[in-house]
Parts: structure tokens; C-alpha cells; sequence
């Protein structure tokens, strides 16, 4: 279990390796990753930009983190989210769950990007070709697809 | 400068278009001894100037934590040490 | 859109560069890696064979992945899927499904596993620390799980 | 020897525990006119030999086969070209 925020990107291999090499008990890896589209709202994106709350967040990261590893019991997870400027095609935030069987390795996953889609204090603002920058607004079905697990279990 | 023995400082910090709007991202703030929960800093917050009275505009659209912890309008404020406000989240 | 049955070993991340890397529609990628795992049904595993029905294979493959395509509405896809000889910690099978968005993504990778588990025609012997080899049985609860789907949909 | 006009010729193909009881991955087979679906091919196999009799036993624990697509034992033979036998799949 480890979560970090981060400017840098990532590489899916070496982490994906890094959390399963040593454990041959893990027959299923779940992984996510989130990028930046090319649109937004019908808009073509020039960049985007990733404000965090310093200290929060990695709290925030680790206390969902947690609560997947209890709830689906995991072998190992990893959540690395990336902060500051960022391009149409970056990689924005990467979730992986290693689990002795496959159901519990994907819908761990699928937990942990709606809660950390609802929960955890990161905010992105959008600039479009214009130059014209605005804050992204939150959607409500992230709302209501966390509510799917059921409000306050993480 | 008395001060009343209710009042409390805390360290207040702003985050995305909340921020912008009050035109700092992190202060020191003395809560008024009648300012009891969440809800009532951020209605207060509103008298503080006009990026404040902005920013606070609609109390509703704001989320805010008590020392890295999210918490509701309603709750109390308490021996806080750090109190966040800041829109929706929208990461992932 | 590819499926590929091989020996030899795949690499997560050039397998999601080549996939997601050109088109800036993609915001979200799922993947799920099964590997060998070290203990089966308690006991001590040597090593696992994987026999597969050539020709049929590829074409189940292909068939379960346009479904999931068209399902899904996935920007991408791919399936690799090992056969021959393997170690305990050795990946078996890789899927990959890119979307606009996520949760398309996440279940279009469950519905993949599913079927694939299901109905493309590979075969596991897995030998024990005692050099016995055993055929492995299918699993109800594997048939149970692509049902969830409702059947006959891919 | 004779052929009636309608014995089929097919290649059939056995896999995992099926290939191994029967000792052949694959074969041609003249198919008796009288068997006219997979369930009946997989019962006319128990009379070849020790080998197709084991295992061909329990025809329920047989999945199929015709021109690489999954059929049913109720399924015609038709016009097959190539015939599958084997266990219920465990791939992934």
C-alpha cells in the first residue's frame, strides 16, 4: 500500500512490477488510468492545470486506499495521483489493486477511482484554445456512482 | 487588543476558484466567539471584504475541512487547528 | 481492436502506449493482468501448460472483443493471451479496454475477463510440487459471473 | 468398401483431458448416416476403443465445437468441416 502526489508522470510496467514480483499469492491486477482528453465540453483543451491540498490529499489518498485493501481484500495497491501543468494525452492519475482472484482485483478499482473522484481535495483547471482558463465543475454522477458503494464506508 | 477569551485563531487556507476569488491562499484568522460551526466561518467569511463576500457568495457551493478531515455546515469548529475551504473536488 | 495468442511474454506499458498513445479521445484506461499463482487448491504449484484450440481461439478472442467493443462504446482495445509452459509469478493473459470515460472502461474489462474465462478455449495442467499434473476444472462460479452479463450477448 | 451417400467425412479434433484419453489430437472420421447431432457423434465415439469410451463416459462433462464456433449436443452435424471435443474451458 503506498499513495504519492506528484508532478512527475509514471510507468505503468515498473510500478505494476514493483507491487507484484515478489508475491506470487497475486493471481489478478486491476489497473486505471486517467488521461487528459484532447476536448472538454465540446472544446478543444490546450492544458490543464492540477491544484492540490498539500497534506490533505495524501491523507485523504491513504484512508481510501485503506478502505479498499480492507473491503476487497488486496495483496498490495498503489494510487499515484499528478499535480501542476499538464497536456492533452497525460497521464493524470494511475489506481492499481493485486488481489488472489480477479473480481475483487477490478471492482477495487472501480472503488477506488469513485471515491477518489468525490473525495480526495484535487481540483483541475481547464484551458482552452482561446487561452480562456475556467475550473472544472464536479458532476454529480461522481456522486452518485460512489453512492454506489454506499455512503461512508471509506 | 483584548482579546475575548472564545475567540480562536486559526489557520485558514483556500483552495482553487475559492482562493482566486479571496485573493490568498493561506491566512491566519481570529473566529469571533458567535462563530460556532462551519457553516457560521463561512457565512462570516462574507463580511470580510468584497473577494471574501465572493468567494463565500453561496455558502452551499463550498466544501471545507477541519485539519485535513472533510467535514459538514454544521460542524462545530472546536479546538480546530486548520480549516479548509474549497469547491467540489475534481480530480481523478 | 487485436487479439494475439503467444508464447512469449507481454509488456504492460508498450501494450497501453501502442493502444492510447495517438488518440487524445482516450481519458481513461483499464487493464487487467492474470498471473500464475504459487498455491493451487492449497498445494504447492510446479509449473502450468496451457493448451489452446488454434484457429478457434483467435476467432472467440476477436468475437468476445467486438462485443465488448460495441457494448462498451471502447475507443481501443487489445487481448493477449499466453499458451506453453509457466512458472508460478508468470503473466497468463492481458486485457486492455480505452474509453472517453472510466467506468466504461472498468466494466468492459470485468465483461472481457468474463467471457474469456468462459468461452475462449484454453485449456490449464498445472503440475504440483510432487510432479503430478492435473487438468484444471472449470468453474461454476466463473459461468456464475458472465451471466451477470445476460447471456448469449457476446 | 462402400460409402453411403450419406456417411460424412470430418476432421475431428480433441483437446486437454479429451486428446489425452483418446491418444490423438486429431483425426478423420466417417460419420455414420445415422448420427445426426454432436450428442449422438459423442455417444457413437464410446464404441471406437478403450480410449474414446473413457472419454466420451460422461458426454455431459464434453463441451464442443463445429468449424470453431461452441454448439450444443442437440446441434446438427450438417455440413461440419472440423469437429472440437473438450473439457468446459479454464483459460484466463
Amino acid at each position: 500500500m503506498s499513495v504519492s502526489v506528484q508532478e512527475a508522470d509514471f510507468d505503468l510496467s515498473a510500478e505494476v512490477a514493483a507491487l507484484s514480483d515478489a508475491d506470487t499469492g497475486i493471481g489478478a491486477i486491476a489497473t486505471f488510468i486517467g488521461k487528459v482528453r484532447g476536448e472538454a465540453h465540446g472544446n478543444k483543451l490546450q492544458s490543464m492545470s492540477l491544484e492540490h491540498y498539500p497534506g490533505m490529499t495524501e491523507a485523504e489518498l491513504a484512508r481510501i486506499e485503506a478502505a479498499a485493501v480492507a473491503r476487497f481484500h488486496l495483496t498490495a495497491s498503489r494510487i499515484i495521483h499528478r499535480i501542476g501543468a499538464l497536456q492533452p494525452g497525460d497521464n493524470i492519475v494511475l489506481v492499481i489493486a493485486c488481489a488472489p482472484h480477479r473480481h475483487n482485483a477490478i471492482s477495487a478499482c472501480d472503488f477506488l477511482m469513485d471515491y477518489l473522484k468525490t473525495e480526495a481535495p484535487f481540483w483541475k483547471k481547464e484551458t482552452g484554445g482561446d487561452g480562456h482558463g475556467s475550473w472544472v465543475d464536479a458532476r454529480e454522477t461522481d456522486d452518485a456512482a460512489r453512492s454506489r458503494w454506499h455512503s461512508g464506508d471509506a | 487588543m483584548s482579546t475575548n477569551e472564545n475567540a480562536r485563531e486559526v489557520t485558514v487556507r483556500y483552495f482553487a476558484w475559492v482562493r482566486e476569488k479571496v485573493g490568498l491562499s493561506e491566512e491566519r484568522v481570529t473566529v469571533p466567539p458567535d462563530v460556532k460551526t462551519i457553516g457560521d466561518l463561512a457565512r462570516w467569511m462574507q463580511s470580510r471584504g468584497d473577494g471574501y463576500a465572493s468567494a463565500f457568495a453561496k455558502p452551499d457551493a463550498i466544501r471545507a475541512a477541519i485539519d485535513h478531515k472533510h467535514v459538514q455546515a454544521l460542524t462545530q469548529i472546536g479546538a480546530a487547528r486548520e480549516i479548509g475551504f474549497f469547491p467540489p473536488v475534481t480530480g481523478g
